[in-house]
């Protein structure tokens, strides 16, 4: 465990935060924390930890190498029905940002749509909500469709190899409208494509949250101390980010991003409108969501027949405890945890995301 | 067939010089002039690293020489081995050692595009001459050291050429073998009419098989004399002949001679 | 006397590895590692179980994808050696071609044959195995075929012959044992490759993307079910090749 | 004269696939050639094939949009030090590995029967299986007083690629002597370890610098792939990752990183030529 | 020092069969007795491929017998190589491509591990004896057949063994560097007083050289007579003494007795 040795002499906590990606404005939040100096503010000395293809952050926190974690809930949900002990202590993003993108003239616009196409498809357990939305429209993502393994590009997209595509509203989908249009000479534009959003859809499952240790948090009170603080000052980078999108992009483009300023501009903007506005505060766990992904989870079958989840999530598989003396907190600080104010900007991107 | 005023092979002040790295230049021959005529049988004797084997590779073209010109059968050794106009067994027996001691017989006919039937046959004639008739399906690395040597005797015969390099190919044999080895080499040669360059350190072997024995002395590589043979017909008595005796002794003489001039 | 020999060949890896099957289920069963970190033999073998048909037919797909790749790579590598020893601008050519060509990992060259092919054909994977493939068969080769030894070379030099005829009666039987240490690196590579190019493209139909999909969803078991069958696959690409060393060295000077 | 002719031939390989390259482009078609759908040419528009031009003008742009940013070029040559240095010691470490190995198996029938099929099934597990568990465990050791550091995760990634060609190479390397020099060292009653290393091991000369070869391209790869796997920055695989993310609006920009891993292969391979002529004299029928 | 009591080497009712894989079994030797006293000099000779070579190969525990006991020094074979016992030449010269000559020479030294200042002065020492001084930089495929051949007999008699087994190790030598190295091979085995084994197919060699002539026949190997040597001492004129003459004919007849035998 890292925290146990606590700062010396009422030092600073040191704190290992696990990513599940390299550095992208999907974490700018955490990046804004540690340099606007909210986690040293909190008594807290945070590392944060980039991801890798075969990182799994909830693993890594299970065994003690970090002390945060964010991951996507139905994955790490997986993790804890092999006895992973982690608790969900904040759920960040409010909303899923996956889409599946094709050519206007596909006319693919909901999920019935594809049927006997080639649907491309990330694995990597990002993959659920799209076979919810495909069982949901009476599709056998097994048989119905042609399951192409999709890449880091979109270009199999573009190129036409593919019908549609799995993509982040804040990461692939930029892509795209960063590419020029042979036919045009041009960007690409939204108008060229249909998207289907699983949030429409009804088979959204909840994505980026805060994990934590469940063992600490049930015996540890220094801990316990700890992940209210880092909640806490978590969210008010995300409030930050919220508010400063530029400076967040800049220090997330300082921080080593080899993606384009307009690209992670245009990350920070969608990013921002999976967490804001909130309505019971950022970071809390809405029942009915929460329901909504277990469910998805044990029932959505994948191509070979497997579900995430083969059982209900046993014991405290998420808690708003923490989350909720954090959002007291930033209240009193005058904090907008809400963020009902809060309206997307609209962001125009440059080639290639420059 | 053959041009018989054409000199078989001709050395003409041939010089050979090795460069041996850091261990410095060796010089192998110096002002080597010999000519072998068609049919003649000629045996170089000399001691251990006179250039013998350095000769004969310069006429099989397998080395080049530092001066002097070679001459094969008119041409230039070169042209001579692209015709094909010789047949080599080395010092060293040198069998493929993934092939059957037959294949290796068989190789230069393969090689040289003679069917599969031709060859079987040809190879069991050459096999039997050897002695090996039942050794034909045995690895290289089955047989004794003598046996080895004469796989690579038959090979060297495969294609009866008009002209035989051969370097001490007896010298891995017993006595008894050797000669009669001997005799088929005589016979072969007389028969077909070939011509033979036959290294050897057995004064009597050099004796019984030669119409001329040239014998070297080392460093540098000269021919220092050449001893002609004149023995009536080659058979079992020949070697009991009073000529015979003598020629075996001029050719020591020939070869003390020089030493002695060395070691003084 | 050589079934002795063949039963300790056999018995002796089969035995190291159920002993290291047992030492693994007894750290996990003594230490109780949990399943998120490492399953235990016994996970893993019930999986196999329960998946053994969709295990069969993702190695199949994989297998196929390996095989073509390794064959293609093995006929070019060969080839490409021959015309290397024989042709020397060639060889320093291609030697460095080679190398820079190894060096690009499957994560780089995937994606690009992919863009380039087809994201939905097999020919970028197999591509991909081929490229693996080349470099171990090209560098042994090239090797063995120009340690010739010198009498063999004087002895066909002596025969007037070169080019194809030294190359086939002697450099190519030289050459057979580097070969085929060659066709035995590539042949293990062959199958790992075809694996991991499915993470990066193509249909989602081999051992790659299973394996993948089970391990992010931490069903390392499954996961693990599947590796036990890449595994299994390369074996069997392995002793394939050494079947075919064995083949192919009748006769000759017996080999390890 | 060597090294330089060496140079030559490295400049002119890379120009003829230049030439390739550009010569396919104009002749063929954007859309490929295809037999039965299966596309067996590949497509030769701009955005599946950019021009090499396109690509060197990539070299010479800034890296990221940021003030300050350095050039491509310069974070590819930076990437591929950072890469060049865990490569080598990876490579190192699989050497030491290979030939320890290679040697035990010679040694020890039991030891060749038991291990031999083991190391190639190593080879046959995919990283995603090894990767975490490298990390995780390696992050638990401390090496020589001083606490993993990441990059370590990733050279023992790239010795474990790299220790398989040099293990099969050089057990048959330490199995080539003959017959005849096997049976010299008996009659001297010389001891294992004597004609291990007067006869085994030069004579294993031959097959060693092959396998020194594929190992140097498998540690090049390990390190590549592990970059990526373990999340490590600062190498060419991350910038691999990096910009084949960015490739969907800016095609050229992979193949700029491609090129860095394709030089830094190349880079180590004339290293271990160097390697093959040190050791030449042991190689006396080589060409 | 020596125990005079105890044979160098015995061997009693040797048989040795090889397995020749697709091309069938070989018995090379059978029922071989043969006894050699400490100090005493015994040629073996016979018809390529009756099994010389593979006699020695036994003797120095480098093959197995298939039937009948080997003992050296009154030990089993296995021990005395591992007490090293005796040095060896092979029939095939065998020097390490990559080792210089003198490297070469120096070898035995360098396993049994002597040190670097007494290894170089022994093989200056050798290289003299057998006329190689100048070429001890040189690699050995720099070398001629028959200066390789001197190389592995320098090599043999590095360690001053009390048991010389020697393969046919004169066999690509000129006759004067033969004599030559003869007159040292005696001189060597008389002072030391070590026992020799040594393969020839030189009958004047052997019985120059030798206490006992022993003659094999071939298919399978066996010895098919002993032929005891009385010459009072060798020495440049031995060679011309009846008693050699004498001795020489006897040989030779114990061979063709032999050889009409199996021709009829
Ligand atoms: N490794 C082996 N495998 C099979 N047969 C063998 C092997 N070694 C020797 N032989 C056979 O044993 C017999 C005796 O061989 P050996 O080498 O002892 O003969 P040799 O008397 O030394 O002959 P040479 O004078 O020609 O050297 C031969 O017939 C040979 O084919
Ligand atoms: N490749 C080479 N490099 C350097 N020197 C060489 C080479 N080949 C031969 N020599 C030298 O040339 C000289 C003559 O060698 P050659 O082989 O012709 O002698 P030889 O008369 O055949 O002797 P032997 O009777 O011992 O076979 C020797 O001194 C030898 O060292
Ligand atoms: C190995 C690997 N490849 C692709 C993705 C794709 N992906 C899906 S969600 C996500 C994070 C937001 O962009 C990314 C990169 C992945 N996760 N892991
Ligand atoms: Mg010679
Ligand atoms: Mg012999």
């Amino acid at each position: 465990g890292v925290t146990d040795t606590a700062g010396p002499e009422g030092g600073p906590v040191p704190v290992k935060l696990q990513l599940q990606w390299f550095t992208q404005a999907q974490f700018a939040g955490y990046y804004a924390a540690v340099e606007q100096g909210y986690y040293a503010d909190a008594g807290l000395d945070v590392t944060i930890l980039e991801g890798g293809t075969d990182i799994v952050p909830q693993t890594v926190l299970a065994q003690g190498q970090a002390d945060f974690a964010i991951a996507w809930v139905p994955k790490a949900l997986a993790s804890r029905e092999q006895g992973a002990g982690i608790t969900d202590v904040a759920q960040v993003f409010q909303r899923s940002g996956t889409r599946q993108v094709s050519f206007k003239d596909r006319n693919i616009t909901t999920a019935a749509d594809l049927k006997g196409k080639k649907v491309g498809n990330w694995g990597f357990g990002n993959e659920f909500e799209l076979f919810a939305g495909m069982t949901k429209a009476g599709i056998d993502p097994g048989k119905d469709v042609t399951l192409v393994q999709q890449q880091f590009d979109m270009q199999a997209l573009l190129n036409g190899d593919i019908d549609a595509a799995q993509a982040m509203n804040y990461n692939e989908y930029a892509q795209v409208l960063e590419a020029v249009n042979p036919d045009t000479g041009k960007l690409y534009t939204p108008d060229d494509f249909s998207t289907i959003s699983w949030e429409d859809e009804g088979t959204a499952m909840y994505q980026d949250a805060i994990w934590a240790n469940t063992e600490k948090l049930s015996s540890d009170a220094a801990y316990q101390d700890t992940t209210v603080k880092f909640v806490e000052a978590s969210l008010r980078g995300w409030a930050y980010c919220r508010d400063e999108a530029e400076a967040c992009r800049d220090i997330v483009v300082a921080k080593g991003s080899k993606l384009g300023a307009s690209h992670q501009l245009w990350q920070m903007n969608e990013v921002n409108r999976l967490i804001w506005p909130a309505e019971g505060g950022a970071g809390m766990i809405d029942q009915a969501a929460w329901d909504q992904t277990v469910s998805i989870a044990q029932d959505t079958r994948n191509a070979e027949g497997q579900t995430v989840l083969t059982k209900a999530p046993e014991g405290e598989a998420f808690t708003n405890e923490y989350v909720s003396q954090a959002l007291e907190n930033l209240k009193d600080d005058g904090v907008d945890v809400t963020g009902e104010s809060y309206s997307p900007e609209t962001v125009t991107l440059a080639e290639g995301g420059a | 067939m053959t041009d018989q005023s054409v000199a078989a092979v001709s050395l003409t002040g041939v010089d050979k010089t090795f460069d041996a790295g850091r261990a410095g230049a060796v010089t192998a021959l110096s002002g080597i002039d010999l000519a072998v005529a068609p049919g003649e049988f000629v045996s170089l004797i000399g001691p251990s690293g006179c250039g013998k084997s350095t000769l004969m590779r310069l006429v099989a073209d397998l080395e080049r020489p530092s001066a002097g010109t070679i001459s094969v059968f008119g041409k230039s050794a070169h042209q001579a081995r692209l015709d094909q106009d010789y047949g080599i067994a080395f010092q060293a027996a040198g069998l493929l050692p993934w092939r059957s001691v037959r294949a290796n017989v068989e190789l230069p006919l393969q090689v040289h595009g003679m069917g599969r039937a031709g060859r079987a046959a040809r190879a069991d004639e050459l096999l039997e001459l050897v002695g090996l008739a039942e050794f034909a399906g045995h690895r290289p690395d089955q047989l004794s050291g003598g046996m080895q040597q004469r796989v690579a005797i038959a090979r060297a015969l495969a294609e009866r050429p008009r002209l035989l390099l051969m370097d001490e190919p007896f010298g891995a044999l017993d006595e008894m073998t050797r000669e009669r080895m001997q005799g088929e080499l005589v016979r072969l040669s007389t028969q077909t009419g070939c011509a033979v360059i036959f290294v050897t350190h057995s004064i009597p072997e050099a004796v019984y098989l030669s119409d001329r024995v040239v014998v070297m002395s080392p460093r540098p590589g000269r021919i220092s004399a050449v001893v002609p043979i004149e023995l009536s017909d080659r058979n079992e008595d020949t070697r009991e002949e009073p000529g015979f005796f003598a020629a075996v002794t001029a050719v020591r003489e020939a070869l003390r001679a020089r030493a002695s001039v060395e070691l003084s | 006397m050589t079934i002795v020999l063949a039963t300790r060949r056999i018995l002796t890896p089969v035995l190291a590895g159920v002993l290291l099957l047992v030492f693994w289920q007894l750290v996990v069963d003594l230490r109780d590692i949990p399943g998120y970190l490492l399953p235990s033999p016994e996970a893993i073998g019930t999986q196999v179980r329960q998946n053994f048909s969709d295990i069969l037919t993702a190695s199949r797909a994989s297998g196929t994808n390996a095989l073509v790749g390794l064959l293609a790579g093995i006929a070019l590598a060969v080839a490409a050696a021959v015309v290397a020893v024989w042709v020397p601008p060639v060889e320093r050519l291609l030697t460095p071609l080679a190398s820079a060509v190894s060096a690009m990992p499957i994560v780089a060259l995937a994606p690009v044959l992919s863009i380039m092919f087809s994201a939905t054909s097999d020919l970028p994977r197999r591509i991909v195995v081929a490229i693996v493939a080349f470099f171990p068969v090209f560098v042994t080769t090239v090797r063995g075929l120009t340690r010739i030894e010198q009498v063999h070379a004087e002895l066909m030099r002596s025969y007037a012959v070169g080019g194809w005829t030294l190359t086939r009666l002697v450099r190519l039987p030289g050459a057979v044992p580097y070969l085929f240490t060659g066709i035995r690196v590539a042949a293990s590579l062959a199958v790992i490759s075809a694996v991991v190019a499915e993470y990066f493209g193509g249909l989602q139909n081999g051992l790659g993307s299973r394996i993948t999909s089970a391990a992010a969803n931490t069903a390392y078991a499954r996961a693990w079910a599947y590796v036990v069958a890449a595994i299994g696959l390369g074996l069997v690409f392995y002793l394939a090749a050494l079947a075919a060393e064995r083949l192919a060295s009748r006769g000759r000077v017996p080999i390890s | 004269m060597v090294r330089l002719r060496s140079v030559l031939y490295g400049g002119a390989a890379l120009a003829v696939i230049l030439l390739l390259w550009e010569g396919y482009k104009l002749v063929g078609s954007p859309q490929g050639w295809s037999v039965n759908e299966v596309r067996l040419l590949p497509r030769a528009d701009d955005s599946s094939m950019p021009h090499v031009w396109t690509v060197a003008e990539r070299f010479t742009q800034p890296e990221i949009s940021a003030e300050g940013s350095s050039s491509v070029l310069v974070a590819v040559l930076r990437a591929a030090w950072f890469s060049f240095r865990i490569s080598l010691a990876g490579w190192l470490g699989g050497v030491l590995v290979g030939v320890a190995l290679a040697v035990l198996m010679q040694r020890f029938r039991t030891a060749r029967d038991a291990l031999l099929p083991y190391v190639v099934i190593s080879q046959t597990v995919p990283l995603v299986a090894i990767a975490p568990v490298v990390v995780g465990w390696g992050g638990q050791l401390a090496v020589l007083g001083q606490p993993w550091q990441p990059w370590m995760s990733v050279a023992v990634i790239s010795g474990y690629l790299a220790f398989f060609p040099v293990a099969v190479g050089m057990l048959r390397g330490l199995d080539s002597p003959g017959p005849a020099q096997i049976a010299l060292m008996q009659a001297y009653a010389a001891s294992w370890w004597q004609t291990l290393v007067r006869l085994r091991l030069p004579a294993s000369v031959g097959h060693l610098v092959p396998a020194l070869r594929l190992a140097a391209a498998a540690s090049v790869i390990g390190t590549i792939v592990a970059e990526i796997s373990t999340g490590t920055r600062g190498g060419i695989g991350r910038l691999i990752i990096e910009y084949a993310q960015a490739a969907t609006g800016d095609p050229a920009r992979p193949w700029t990183a491609i090129a860095g891993a394709a030089a830094l292969g190349l880079v180590v391979a004339a290293l271990v030529s160097a390697l093959d002529l040190a050791l030449a004299r042991f190689n006396p029928a080589g060409a």
